[in-house]
């Protein structure tokens, strides 16, 4: 459960914000989750929900929206572009499980199909953002 | 926003020190320092926590003699303990497989861990920097505003002009330098006393080539025995900022 | 459209081998090996240029006892020759000031200057590699087609692991790689030949620890007649891939 | 005159892409340059030109456009944004000239204004690029 460490970030992040924009209420926390993590929403969405608890006031009412975006490769030696979906079914529970704390440990399991070569981007899918907050 | 970035400084808020062990060049002994100071801090009491940012050529494993060891999970990543250690490596997530990250990977890599790593309360966290002063250095002057750099040199003309070079940069930045520690001094050297004059930082002493130290790696018991160690001790005994 | 790229083979074509004296670890060698090789090569009378890709501590114009020298401007830059090497280095860029690139500002200065240096014709061009297997490694791989690997280790468990793990990643994109150069042998180091057993890559020779080496750093004839070169002398005359 | 080198850099991707492309004929070629490469655009286009004169065929018609781009930093420990235009007054011949060949030798040299450090991002104005090839 490092989630739980993630979810605290987010809602330390929110808070800090929501004193920069003087906000009394936040209504609303969109956040992107990069496939690339592989956690699951729900999960993700109690630990949120056990790290607001206790600072209940800013965040009582605060609608929480997760969404998840694909991982996608790119090769920086042949441009090759793949998906962490083919990526994955090569690997074994355990490399996916250090991928999951690091996502730049793929650069140590993970291969460009085409040309074989571990020098690639992660184009989009990666770490836990907020993308906006909504609050009056 | 990046929430990581803002935790950070929580979860590093109940150490007391953060030193950093650097030097600019590679090969000057700066994982076996780290080591070997991480382990005498602990046998002085205190509570220690070891951090190996060379993800490239993660070496504090092999001289600590560990290797098949695990973490906790529990609202984060709980360092285990290593003879006491609060040890936290990347060999946990690459194993023995090579780590071929870029800067950019290997700065997303070092906020990820301080992110997601609870080392509870410590005195002293020691950071085994990799060579250069490129990402790793760079993320941990931004994101570990604690650090205080022990800068280390062997007397080779190689490894003290680099050591300047790091040494200038953190001065320009007016970063805390506990003061430079002269590895592997051999009968010939010459002095590397006065080529860091005009640096203004202290000269913490010097430590020989010890023909025993090869062979004590991964043995931390032969290791504090070797003159290597008891030097190293010395110098920390008479450190007021390295010991307990 | 980024142009350097696409220019770059062609600044390369008249080169007709590039080795890359590489080992992962920091404090191994590369740099002395690099540079005492460009210097044998070139009394072999074969045509070398030397470029330093260790951007954050370059060396090896501290082992040629070379400062204060310039590049021709002439359609580009034009390496100056140092003891017959056309020789290239960020030193002229960056002078004696810390240079702190992250790893993205390495990689574009290694294109930028990959891009703008015209070596000419050429036998060898041999690559003094930083430590790491990040982006000066990574773009070697990427933007040198032709490069050769040239192994380095010390006997110590350290650094064997590291370019153990470096050499495992340059077989797994099928890169060539000349073979392994043991440094810093001592009388009691333990034989490191097993330990690359199951690597099947040739085993070049070991040099040892040579007690003269550090005070000939800077002076190119002594420098050549220490018994560091001439071990490595021997070795590269029996290596096929390393002599003209 | 390293700005020949660029150019025959240009000129080289220019044809491949007409290639790429099967043009016949390159009738525009739009290039940026950044500020902080320190280029004067008329040795620049004269650079060109002189490349190209030996192999006029695809080229012989290629207008060339050249546009320069401001360059501005921006610090990564401290967020502060900085134009180059400001840095440059602080620096030596020798220095600017240097960043000239190598612009990320701009860490050597500049500092950010606000909080001395050199951890900072080239955000615009960097190198030189091709922007749009037009041809038939
Ligand atoms: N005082 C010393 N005496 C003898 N060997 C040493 C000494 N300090 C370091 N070494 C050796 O030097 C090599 C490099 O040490 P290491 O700690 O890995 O350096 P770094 O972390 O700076 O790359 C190792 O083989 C180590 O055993
Ligand atoms: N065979 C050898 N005998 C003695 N000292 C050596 C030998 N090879 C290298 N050294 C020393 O080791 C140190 C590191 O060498 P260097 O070439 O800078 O390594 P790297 O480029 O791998 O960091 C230097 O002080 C150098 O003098
Ligand atoms: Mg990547
Ligand atoms: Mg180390
Ligand atoms: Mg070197
Ligand atoms: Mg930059
Ligand atoms: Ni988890
Ligand atoms: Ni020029
Ligand atoms: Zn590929
Ligand atoms: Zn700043």
């Amino acid at each position: 459960m490092h989630e739980w460490a993630l979810a605290e970030a987010v809602v330390s992040t929110a808070l800090k914000a929501a004193g920069k924009e003087k906000l009394q209420e936040i209504t609303k926390i969109k956040i992107k989750m990069g496939e690339l993590q592989q956690i699951d929403p729900e999960i993700f969405e109690s630990a949120l929900k056990e790290v607001i608890l206790p600072r209940k006031e800013v965040l009582k009412n605060a609608e929480i929206e997760i969404e998840t975006e694909k991982a996608v490769f790119q090769c920086r030696a042949c441009g090759h572009r793949w998906k962490f979906e083919e990526a994955r079914k090569l690997l074994s529970e355990e490399e996916s499980e250090s991928i999951h704390f690091i996502p730049e440990i793929s650069h140590c399991y993970i291969r460009c199909p085409k040309c074989k070569s571990p020098d690639f981007k992660v184009v989009e899918g990666r770490g836990v953002w907020i993308d906006s907050i909504e609050g009056e | 926003m990046d929430p990581r970035l803002e935790i950070i400084d929580q979860r590093l808020k109940r150490i007391k020190r953060v030193i950093a062990v650097s030097g600019g060049k590679g090969g000057i002994g700066k994982s076996l320092v780290a080591t070997t100071l991480a382990l005498i801090l602990r046998r002085l009491n205190t509570r220690v926590g070891l951090l190996d940012l060379d993800f490239s050529g993660p070496s504090t494993d092999l001289i600590l003699g560990v290797s098949g060891i695990h973490f906790l999970e529990e609202k984060g990543i709980i360092p285990p303990e290593i003879y006491g250690l609060r040890y936290m490596s990347v060999i946990y997530f690459a194993q023995d497989n090579p780590a071929p990250l870029r800067g950019i990977d290997i700065s997303n890599a070092i906020i990820e861990l301080l992110a997601i790593t609870r080392w509870g309360d410590l005195d002293f966290l020691i950071v085994d920097m990799p060579p250069g002063i490129g990402d790793a250095t760079l993320d941990t002057i931004r994101l570990i505003k604690k650090a205080e750099f022990l800068a280390l040199t062997t007397p080779s003309k190689v490894a003290v002009e680099t050591v300047k070079k790091m040494i200038k940069m953190l001065k320009g930045l007016g970063l805390p330098i506990i003061g430079l520690i002269e590895n592997m001094r051999r009968p010939k050297s010459p002095s590397i006393r006065e080529q860091i004059n005009g640096f203004a930082i202290p000269y913490l002493g010097s430590i020989d080539f010890d023909e025993d130290l090869e062979s004590s790696i991964g043995d931390k018991e032969r290791l504090l025995k070797t003159t290597f160690a008891r030097k190293l001790e010395e110098i920390a005994l008479r450190t007021p900022q390295l010991n307990g």
